[in-house]
């Protein structure tokens, strides 16, 4: 996308306004509101015009959420299983997507009618998921795709996926993989959901048996897939790279607290409370650090200036998270051997915060996870090493290697 | 002491590993955890009567097989290399100890054969809602009534406590801390489970309203009760061991088999180094359980040293044991269908009961005058 | 709190740098610390007046920079960057934030100007026999005689206490804890240098005996005098994090360019994961440094918090970095030789010096109510 | 070596009160008797006859000194600085060396006449020892060679050196390694102290400037050098990794349980003596451990039936030593910053034993060797995943290369 046009924060209140005055979000459905909020613009404003946009600078977004704000007590927020759609699959298919795609889908997107979701990962490819093996074999003016995928949100809710697929074997792995637009409810598309060790189901599996996707739902050429995929994943690793909370003591370590001051007294010796308080004040530290280290990062960023400081919040995140909620279970020691919430199977995205405890619990499980997910701990020290500090890469057997003639388990 | 199992020993260890092969794999295992009562009846008939395990350490003259600690840690570590379900620390360990440390001789007479048999599954209760398992925070009054008792109030975290037959219960009287007999089936006993973090151990919680209850020992148990408790630490760690095992062995199997960028993942140093660490740490634990079992075999006056020495580290060299192979597995070992989190759940679980490492740490300290 | 430096302050430390890079290198570091006062007066003069270092924080008015906290902060980092011998951290972090905290104006006007001018030494003693970091600690009981004071006693590790030219020290009246200014060269003042395990930081025993000394303060200064040891960690924590900065550098460049097996060993994940390991840490040490630095300057009410979170974590994260420098030179980092030793024996010794990890963790939980 | 002949203790015994009855160590100096034992084959008594030895089984080496010590007030045990000559020169030169080395050097190894070391490693190559770059060129009936060895103990006290040197950089780094025995006393030979962390110098650097070797004196054929050295490593490696103390605590958790009993006790508030003891307690466990894994090693060695719990010493001890004089230092608190010894340069093989106090903060700085020497840690975990666990190696660069086409620093 090129250069944005200047507009001022009053104009864009004023659109907002007058978008406001044609229709209130207190006298209308979210999908109807939404709709006209794409009409005008003031969807993703930095999109060009006519495909939800003013095609000024995104900082302008929270101008008109503000400006919305101010004149309605409701306010339609982006859909928690729209959110794949509306921040990766729109900048995608406004990039790559047919003029008659983007008009279609884009308000379709923005306005919650459909979910999209992203398929990326697959069983055997993990951390490599560039050696992803679902095939797409052209047939005339169609492919067809055999496969499978994993870790995929929300696509038992989808319309639209997201699909990357090996379309040519014999080549480098990166070079012979392409992009589609799958429409979800496609013949011999099979999502099945994923428990886990929780008993929930954030994720999916998709199974695709033949399904057969039109030619014009390619996004990019093919053979670079890779390129149109590596934009979303990024996107991804810096959401769940999170910040954490930006209030001082907020987040995870409040809770830790709480159940800390609320704690069976008689449960520890004074010796066992004093090796545990130590814990715990080692745990406000690292929340803290991480805390301020964010803020430095953003600080950094903004005065133009970014260093390391934001690379390291994913990993130090995931080791700190899990650490504090094993501290959590030891602190309610007896107690942590009963799981009120249960195990039954569900496909829910909802955390059990009825109380502290249970919360505290649900994350003992939940947090383990954050070692993988979005880039496994080992990764990001590799990325860390390589990227960051300048070390060398290790001997690579993969490369320039035909993919078909890479191992693989 | 000379830490090596004898051949009649490794025998023993084998039959148990094969039989626990046969009937307690990963299906059965899930099988066996969802039913009610937490374990399947026929297979612990079966380890009564194939291969004598219930009544492993009850004497011969009870009806048992009058094995020693070095055979019970065996069979818990084979226990725990599986995961099997069944109230083996409960009625086996905990409650045979008891039986055998505090009970007078009526009671032992009328309770081991039929422990042994495996048609009486006993447990012990003494935490009480505190979730504090030191002996000095039990507060249960046991009332004298004609010439029985009655016992009121809440017992917590006793293991399979819904399914046991008999449950012996600590109170206090004048005396000190006694021992009691109360039938499943007494009046007033109500008895729940608890939705428990682990799914292969149950336990349960357990009110008394002017239940009746039959003293079992005679003047105060304090010190009974202490090397009970060690004796299953002791036996909890050896289980610990045998799940550390088998968590290092998955993790070195998928590790062996698993390619990501054309190369096994146990070929990159991030993945092989912390399978060489788990390496050390479990075998570490190995003699640190072993030896506790030894002492508890040969060296009394060593038992409550190496029993919090032990629980200590073992209960951390299977958690870290546990997370690891998760993190190893990558997103699988975090799936509900992948065994990995079973482990983890009962690293986890085995850590907390009978006190957790910091506890025993501050025990161990205590004992060698730190 | 926006924890960025503004561009003058980026310039600040751009001087610095370039001047320890010229006048501190490892070699000068490694003929200075073998100085008997334990650093060049050259230099220190140069500090002082090429580019008014001595006196950074002494206001203006005394004939000092006036500069604030971060850029104190900019100094020590730069400073612990290089292992600088100097007695900076005594005289112009230390005795100055006394002077400015807690002593009388006759005092502060005699002599803050000369501080800034590098000509007088000066440092604060307060710690006693046990070596403890708390004031509460300090026992050392002042006598008054005439119209001035006596003192008698004992005062340890005093920083550069040998050389300094004057010892604000701290003791008891009826009022409370006070601060006395003692000559270097009064009677009855008997100084010896310790043997400390960091070769370019000195340290002192001072014994007093009937000495005579000048009050300075005004009143109980234990509240003062916190503020006066939350300013130190602070500066010693920035300075920790320059340490920790060049090993990481150090160790990243070495694994670089040392080659086994053919290969950089930073290819190998075990020694490019420590890195990245350790750079996380360094970060992390960084917002602690310059929180605690910036708290100093423009939040007076979370001084000390931020100073005790900053001592805590980065007192471990250089340490952590030393001994890992070490472990990635291989034999090399541990010849007499490489420079690594230097830092690590730093590390050690910072850590310990005025409260370690645990002991300001324990104050940060107090402080935030854990 | 074959098979050892039978031999009852009783005639062992016999045998060495008939050598006490020609010379009793009472009334001879060490460097006499030594011989005398050496002459009735009862240095080495599993060498052959003739060689110090008597051919029966090494288990019967302590019944000797087992009766000497029942007879004699005063043993001449090995003297420390012929431990190297003693243990690993003289088995490498009764197999490689010639009739007359063997005859001449074997008696001045055992009386301790004679002083040997082992030179294999260098600065270049540490870990990768057998990519050493030591050369040895042919001249004539000669070898010259230039180089630089390090990390040699006792070298500034040797006549005799065990040296590794390359002389075929054109195959493979493993197949042009030759194996010499090196008058140290030759032309061209620098010994120089290499001086520690502590100020000591356990250590030196050995420096070759045209240093001439006759051929008879290379051990094994040329290019056969690393087979010679492995057994040597091999040794040593086990040597380091120890056992820890035989008896309950004994050894360095005796010394840190002394400094925590004697601790400052107004120096450490009540929780920070909580979490104090928490690591004493820790470390109290892991040494225990140390000790006991040992003698369940021994014990199943002895068995026929050694696990892994044999392999792991090294790597524990280096770590649990680090952490255990680190505590050390914390618990003496502002103690830790003195350091009584003081860093003169020295070259000595004494520590400061003159207090605990004193002790432990040598050790402290000691101890940071423990997880390099031998064997770095990263290493040993290379190995253990290997070769204990059968985990795959990594792709090797430096495989079927020649020495000289491999990148080195």
């Amino acid at each position: 996308m090129s250069e944005y046009r200047s507009m001022s924060e009053d104009e864009v209140r004023e659109r907002t306004r007058a978008l406001l005055e044609k229709i209130h979000p207190e006298k209308s459905d979210s999908v109807t509101f939404r709709r006209a909020q794409y009409d005008e613009g003031l969807a993703w404003i930095h999109f060009p015009e006519g495909y939800g946009g003013l095609n000024v600078s995104p900082k302008m977004n929270v101008v008109v959420l503000d400006e919305i704000s101010k004149h309605s007590s409701v306010v339609y927020n982006d859909p928690p299983a729209g959110l794949i759609g509306i921040g990766m699959g729109a900048p995608v298919l406004l990039t790559y997507g047919s003029e008659e795609l983007k008009k279609t889908l884009l308000p379709r997107i923005f306005s919650g009618e459909d979910i999209w979701c992203q398929m990326f990962s697959e069983p055997s490819a993990g951390s490599d998921v560039a050696g992803l093996a679902t095939r797409a074999v052209r047939d005339g003016d169609e492919w067809v795709v055999n496969g499978q995928k994993v870790w995929t949100t929300v696509a038992h809710l989808s319309k639209w996926g997201m699909l990357v697929a090996r379309t040519n074997p014999d080549v480098p792995k990166h070079d012979g993989l392409s992009y589609f637009l799958l429409d979800m409810e496609s013949p011999g598309v099979d999502v099945r959901p994923l428990y886990q060790i929780t008993g929930e189901a954030e994720f999916n599996e998709v199974f695709f048996n033949d399904v057969r996707i039109p030619h014009e739902y390619m996004f990019g050429k093919e053979g670079q897939g890779w390129r149109v995929a590596i934009t979303t994943l990024m996107n991804e690793r810096v959401a769940i790279g999170g910040a954490g909370p930006r209030k001082k003591g907020g987040g995870s370590i409040s809770q830790l607290m709480k159940l800390w001051s609320e704690r069976e007294k008689q449960n520890l010796s004074p010796g066992q409370e004093a090796v545990m308080r130590d814990r715990v004040s080692r745990l406000y530290i690292e929340t803290e650090l991480l805390r301020l280290t964010a803020q430095r990062a953003r600080a950094a960023q903004k005065a133009g200036n970014p260093g390391p400081e934001g690379s390291v919040a994913k990993l130090a995140q995931a080791d700190i998270n899990k650490r504090l909620w094993e501290t959590a279970v030891d602190i309610l020691g007896s107690k942590g051997l009963s799981f009120e919430a249960g195990y039954e199977l569900r496909q829910s995205a909802g955390v059990d915060a009825s109380s502290t405890e249970a919360f505290a619990k649900y994350q003992f499980l939940r947090s383990r996870a954050n070692s993988i997910e979005g880039g496994t701990s080992e990764i990001m020290r590799n990325i860390l090493g390589e990227r960051v500090l300048g070390l060398p890469g290790e001997p690579r057997v993969d490369k320039d290697v035909a993919w078909k003639d890479v191992p693989r388990s | 002491m000379n830490l090596t199992f004898t051949e009649e020993q490794d025998e023993l260890r084998a039959t148990v590993r094969q039989f626990f092969a046969d009937k307690s794999d990963e299906q059965a295992v899930r099988a066996h955890m969802n039913l009610p009562s937490g374990y399947d009846g026929d297979l612990w008939t079966q380890m009564a009567e194939q291969i004598g395990l219930a009544g492993l350490i009850v004497p011969e003259e009870h009806g048992g097989a009058g094995f020693g600690y070095k055979e019970l840690c065996i069979v818990m570590e084979e226990m725990g290399r599986v995961l099997a379900c069944a109230p083996y620390l409960a009625t086996s360990v905990t409650a045979t100890n008891a039986l055998l440390q505090c009970a007078d001789e009526a009671t032992r007479n009328s309770l081991l054969p039929s422990i042994a048999t495996g048609e009486t599954i006993a447990t012990l209760a003494y935490v009480e809602s505190s979730g504090c398992w030191d002996l000095s925070e039990v507060n249960m009054r046991a009332q004298s009534k004609d010439d029985g008792w009655l016992l009121d109030g809440e017992k917590g975290w006793v293991l399979d406590g819904v399914a046991a037959d008999v449950i012996l219960v600590v109170a206090r009287t004048e005396t000190g801390l006694e021992v009691f007999r109360v039938e499943g089936d007494a009046e007033g006993l109500t008895r729940s489970d608890l939705p428990t973090l682990d799914l292969t151990r149950k336990l349960a919680k357990l009110s008394f309203a002017s239940t009746p209850a039959t003293k079992i020992s005679e003047g105060d148990q304090s010190e009974a009760l202490e090397r009970v408790l060690a004796l299953t630490v002791v036996a909890l760690a050896a289980e610990q061991v045998g799940g550390a095992q088998a968590c290092l062995d998955m993790a070195v199997e998928y590790a062996s088999t698993r390619l990501q960028f054309g190369r096994p993942i146990g070929s990159y140093q991030a993945i092989k180094h912390k399978c060489a660490d788990m390496l050390v740490e479990v075998e570490f634990a190995k003699t640190a359980a072993y030896h506790a079992c030894f002492s508890a075999a040969d060296e009394p006056g060593e038992l409550l040293e190496a029993a919090s020495l032990a629980k200590a580290y073992c209960s951390e060299v299977y958690f870290h044991a546990a997370a690891e192979n998760i993190q190893i597995h990558g997103g699988m070992g975090f799936t509900w269908e992948h065994p990995a989190h079973l482990y983890f759940k009962r690293a986890k679980a085995s850590a907390l009961l009978f006190g957790d490492a910091a506890h025993h740490r501050e025990a161990l300290a205590t004992i060698v005058g730190l």
